[in-house]
């Protein structure tokens, strides 16, 4: 075991699967020499030569075009895309080619060997492009895995589950706690399983559902219901898609509330297909409406940062909400 | 650490428009376009068993292509696009690279594929998306793929292929086994971002790939004027500072001569090439497409005279390695082929419905494991509804 | 009023506003001399020339980036994307630009003026890349207005309101009915409202929701429905973003019950937002579960198109499961 | 009914592999590097109020980036980007340009903008993300915008801009006022699908647009030897049939030369033009970058001696437009506004809540106001948590 921050935790991961298996290569924009602009990548052009661990020129599409013309080889790249906000440009690569890359073929080919890693997600005073969480755009789409840790040691195990998994993820990192979180990581290799999500506190009274950075956000907000002698259920999902319906659903059945707290604005966020999901399933067992504490229905604003996130005063609010419906 | 540039550029002192055709790249050509080799020019080594496939697929191809649209007008498949007049771009390319070299299509390119060895059945199978398309009758004709033959499956966004072109060559050259990718586009597709890309990440990453476009004029209706204000594709392969040829896409010793040069050239030297093959897409652009709205017969008719396969024919009934009477003979006997394959193929039904939630992932997840449930249930209760799959969920 | 199919009411609408302001131009693939591939821009470039209807080359992205640029310019621009599957390339250009165009300026410019055409939807057996549904890629983006019409009356309508909307609106158009569905259109121009949804039949039992082409699905399975006595209502919503919950829940509020019927995958499509936002409204009438029937959480099949599809049948039971919860 | 295409290749008849070096594009320069006019070289008209108004925005712009790098690193702003050693070739090529022609930035062109009378103020309420700010804070620092200065607002994902600036030409053109529009971007940035896109629609569509590149040899860390292959941007413009002028970025002179020239062809003769500005980046991508991590001091160095501010400043002292004690005098009287106004800006407060939900749309749609209403309420419930808006919910 180690202290590590969630930059680390990654940096780790990205070592042990490139030591492991010399197919694993590691790039994207300023990712070489430099070690991205997180650093994320450090050290790793140094240990593996400018094969395996480089700078690709400046154009996000390229990035996954050609990482997904490598997976399709047979080797196991880890692209980087440096913000998720410029992850857009790569959108028609991502959607179009590599979730459908198996299915199209009758699986003659596929690019399950390709990871896709990009930092995602608000409160670095990042403004419109530098924060948003752009994840329900992409779990609309059959055939990609959506995996987002929520602490370093999630991170690290749940990266290298992801690299080796047989299917193309996109692996989505909160950036905000790139060096703010830090935690007991062991050095070795480990694996944590793909779409399972992990009740992260037991409660009776009611459940709260987020995933990545939120998931403190809400422990913030749990720890005042708890005040209030509230008993809460805390739910990672840490798999977007697929994603671990069973276990919210029985989780819900058990406390009959639901709070669903997400940075991304509201609509036609992943919280909804959570909603929609929950209250089919568990119908009979809500005694309150699910709801949803999300950013507002904006671009992502500079000044108004604060204002804008779902933050934990605004899930303990949801919280009281359900409790008092 | 690296150097910010390399090259200083001269100076001059006063302002020099560099015009937009300061570059013109000349094209290669072999053969006239009746068949006849130009004077003093040096012919590839190309032995009679070499020269009689590629005439032979030459031939398949045309009577395909012929076959389907009729085969589309029946009703009895959907949709064809066919590769009249261009079969020697990609019958001449194909026929330079080795077995293992990747070939990445756009969708035109059943010639290179017919090269590597895919049968008639191959091709009826996936033109009727039967159980017994490799493809699991997922995509829509013409979207071929064979693992076997080292032949990447289709997809129709343009130009997505170009820059996994550039990654599959980047993960040959890793592999260091001296193969490499050929990827095909239109000089359509070649306006896509992805095109952009592509080259451009091939040129400094020095993967060994070769573009190749076939420029044909078109893309659907819009005509190279209106797609384009340079002197074709092959400049754009100087701006990325990438080796470039231009050659005659209906002259296939010319494209063979000219692909053999830019494999050598990637695969030994890692140094990536841009072909661009001049050519004229004869027929409509698919079964889809009625020509006639936006060009003139007699621009067609112009090309029509510079038919690749006549043009090969001559050459060579003139070195006396076929006769009049062997070609038609080889040409009766592919067409009933294609006759019988398709008749078989179009009895052979659709793919097991399990086959729906197959290959999204690597194995079904739980939800499409219920999903697939759900349906088969429904599938149960109203067979007359779904009667390709009702069957089979019995 | 005369008989127009989809085609010709989009085409009217296209011609009628071309004269009526000639800062509307209409531009994409194909749709210049040839009229596009579906023809609904023919005739347009003989009428008003070579500047206000043309082709451009082969991307995407630049033809939404050019669009872009010319409505912040005072233009309206009408591009065409030649299938909805091919928008994509443009993702970045739509939903980080032109979303975000007005806002991030402090309103000191704006592509209010942009109305973006593209045809989407399966049923014409055109596999992966000629079939899909993606407004739920979108409905996520603040800034946007989405716009599906489910016949040629409200095509024409709400065209028209969308060209001359002082926002971006993507216009999407169902294209298997572009030829089946005909129907009595005003030949002069007329105004439907963005963002009001459309009560198309009045019924007490259960509500149906959908929108574009999938209202004839769900047409078809109110009659089945109604033969067992069953009274439906059936609501178009005719604007995805931003979408009139009122109306939905006002209507769930008197029925008690609500089946969406959507052509999308089922994971993440709008049909969710809608359900997750109506249980939350109107949790106190809801008789039983929300139900949403969808297309499969895979590609878009060729084969399989028929049982891929959310059809009738598949409507119908959910009626029936929704009735007999 | 369009032709299919216009130019027939020459004929070449053995295989001819064009360089991709075979267009080496020369580099326009007037002032040596001490400032001093090549021979017998053409110097632009300018007169020297012009020439004055150049140099103080030169000064200006130095004196404005050192100060606010200072400030972010005091913890006044979070983030800056300076455009040091890159003075000439924004400020150069904005005063060729007529005040109503469009200009789109890609960040490091604060030049341009204070050449348009931008005022210190102004840059500093943006910079303070305050109420003040044309774009109400909501973009990060130096994502500057002003619809009265004709400077479209900048937005940070890098390319966008390029076929917006080709929509916008195409406006300009349709209008027929005889305006154009210039767009900048970086090396990097022209590696963007975007770039290809809006290069190749202005080359066909031809629009009045210049494209205007700035290259500095960097994209953050990265060189330019791993950014492209080619000789520099310039060898594209070939590639697309568009006019192009190569030019050094740190000769102020020569900049507005060349842009006069490229202006005069794009409202002229509707011919878009590509200029490359050959630069160097001096400071760190921006205040989150540490450039000693990638490149070296010396090269560094090297290009400090080339400083466009100081060839310029040389140029007026021997021309006899300014003297030593009249330029550093205007020097310290620009840090002392830009102090002054910088202090004024920290004060004001940020702008109302209620700006939250304006301008998502023309106005706000009834869900908005609800969000709205409900934040408020929620404000008013934890006016600690939320200093900055509270009061203005009271
Ligand atoms: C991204 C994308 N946009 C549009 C289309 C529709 N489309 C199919 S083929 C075609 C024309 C392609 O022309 P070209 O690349 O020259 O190839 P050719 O058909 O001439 O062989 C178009 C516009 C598509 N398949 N993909
Ligand atoms: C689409 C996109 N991808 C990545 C980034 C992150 N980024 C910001 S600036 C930059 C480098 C740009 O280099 P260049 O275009 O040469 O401009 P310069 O900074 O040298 O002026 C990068 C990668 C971005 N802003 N947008
Ligand atoms: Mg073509
Ligand atoms: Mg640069």
């Amino acid at each position: 075991m180690a202290k590590m921050n969630l930059l680390q935790a990654i940096n780790s991961a990205l070592d042990l699967a490139m030591a492991k298996n010399d197919k694993v290569s590691v790039f994207g924009e300023d990712v070489g020499h430099f070690g991205g602009v997180f650093r994320a990548t450090s050290g790793l052009q140094e240990k593996y030569g400018r094969n395996r661990c480089f700078n690709t020129p400046l154009v996000e599409q390229g990035i996954i075009g050609f990482a997904n013309g490598l997976a399709s080889q047979g080797s196991l790249p880890v692209a980087e895309i440096q913000f998720g906000d410029y992850i857009f440009p790569a959108f028609d690569q991502i959607v179009n080619e590599t979730a459908k890359f198996r299915y199209r073929s009758g699986n003659e080919f596929n690019v399950g060997g390709l990871t896709i890693r990009t930092p995602y997600g608000g409160g670095i005073h990042g403004g419109h492009y530098h924060s948003q969480s752009p994840e329900a755009y992409f779990a609309h789409t059959p055939g990609l895995k959506i995996v987002i840790p929520r602490n370093p040691y999630e991170a690290k195990g749940l990266l290298l589950s992801s690299i080796f998994d047989p299917n193309p993820v996109l692996f989505m990192e909160p950036k905000r706690m790139y060096r703010a979180a830090v935690g007991e990581v062991p050095e070795e290799e480990y694996y944590i399983p793909l779409g399972k999500a992990d009740v992260v506190k037991e409660g009776s009274d009611i459940t709260l559902v987020g995933w990545g950075a939120q998931i403190e956000v809400i422990e913030k907000a749990v720890e005042l219901a708890e005040k209030d002698g509230v008993n809460c259920e805390i739910i990672d999902l840490r798999s977007i898609l697929p994603w671990d319906a069973d276990a919210v659903v029985e989780s819900v059945m058990k406390t009959g509330r639901l709070v669903i707290s997400q940075e991304a604005p509201h609509t036609g966020a992943f919280g909804s297909e959570v909603a929609a999901t929950v209250q089919e399933r568990a119908f009979l067992y809500l005694e309150s409406p699910i709801m949803r504490v999300s950013g507002l229905d904006t671009p992502y604003p500079l000044a108004h940062e604060k204002e804008y996130m779902a933050d934990h005063l605004k899930t303990y609010e949801a919280i009281k909400r359900s409790l008092n419906y | 650490m690296a150097t910010q540039t390399t090259k200083q550029p001269d100076v001059v002192t006063s302002v020099e428009v560099i015009d937009g055709n300061a570059l013109r790249i000349p094209m290669f050509q072999l053969l006239d376009k009746d068949g006849t080799p130009h004077k003093d020019v040096k012919l590839p080594e190309i032995d009679k068993e070499l020269a009689l496939k590629m005439f032979s697929t030459m031939q398949f191809i045309r009577v395909l292509d012929e076959r389907m649209i009729a085969a589309q007008r029946q009703g009895r498949i959907s949709f064809y696009l066919s590769s009249l007049g261009e079969e020697a771009a990609s019958i001449g390319s194909a026929a330079a690279l080795k077995f293992e070299d990747m070939i990445m299509g756009q969708y035109r390119e059943q010639g290179s594929l017919a090269f590597r060895g895919f049968t008639v059945e191959q091709f009826m199978n996936q033109l009727f998306s039967n159980a017994k398309d490799l493809g699991k009758g997922r995509q829509m004709p013409v979207h071929y793929g064979c693992a076997d033959l080292n032949f990447m499956t289709i997809s129709s966004p343009l130009g997505t292929q170009i820059p996994q072109a550039t990654g599959y060559a980047f993960g040959q050259k890793q592999a260091g086994e001296g193969h490499c990718t050929l990827v095909y586009f239109g000089e359509g597709a070649a306006s896509e971002g992805d095109f952009h890309a592509g080259m451009n990440m091939a040129a400094v990453l020095k993967v060994p790939a070769i573009f190749f476009c076939r420029n044909n004029g078109y893309a659907i209706s819009t005509p190279i004027s209106e797609q384009l204000a340079g002197d074709g594709i092959a400049p754009r392969g100087v701006g990325y500072g990438m080796k470039t040829i231009r050659v005659d896409g209906n002259d296939i010793l010319a494209v063979y001569a000219a692909t053999q040069e830019a494999r050598r050239l990637a695969v030994e030297e890692n140094e990536p090439v841009l072909i661009e093959a001049m050519s004229y897409r004869m027929a409509g652009h698919s079964t889809s497409d009625d020509p006639t709205g936006y060009r003139t017969r007699e621009e067609e008719n112009a090309w029509r005279d510079k038919c690749p396969l006549k043009r090969f024919r001559n050459f060579l009934l003139a070195k006396g390695w076929i006769n009049e009477e062997d070609a038609d003979a080889q040409q009766q006997e592919v067409k009933e082929a294609v006759l019988a394959e398709l008749k078989k193929a179009e009895q052979v039904p659709v793919p097991h419905i399990d086959e729906i939630i197959n290959d999204v992932y690597d194995t079904p997840t739980q939800q499409l494991k219920e999903q697939l449930e759900a349906l088969k249930a429904h599938v149960r209760q109203y067979p007359d509804a779904y009667p390709k799959t009702s069957e089979g969920v019995k």
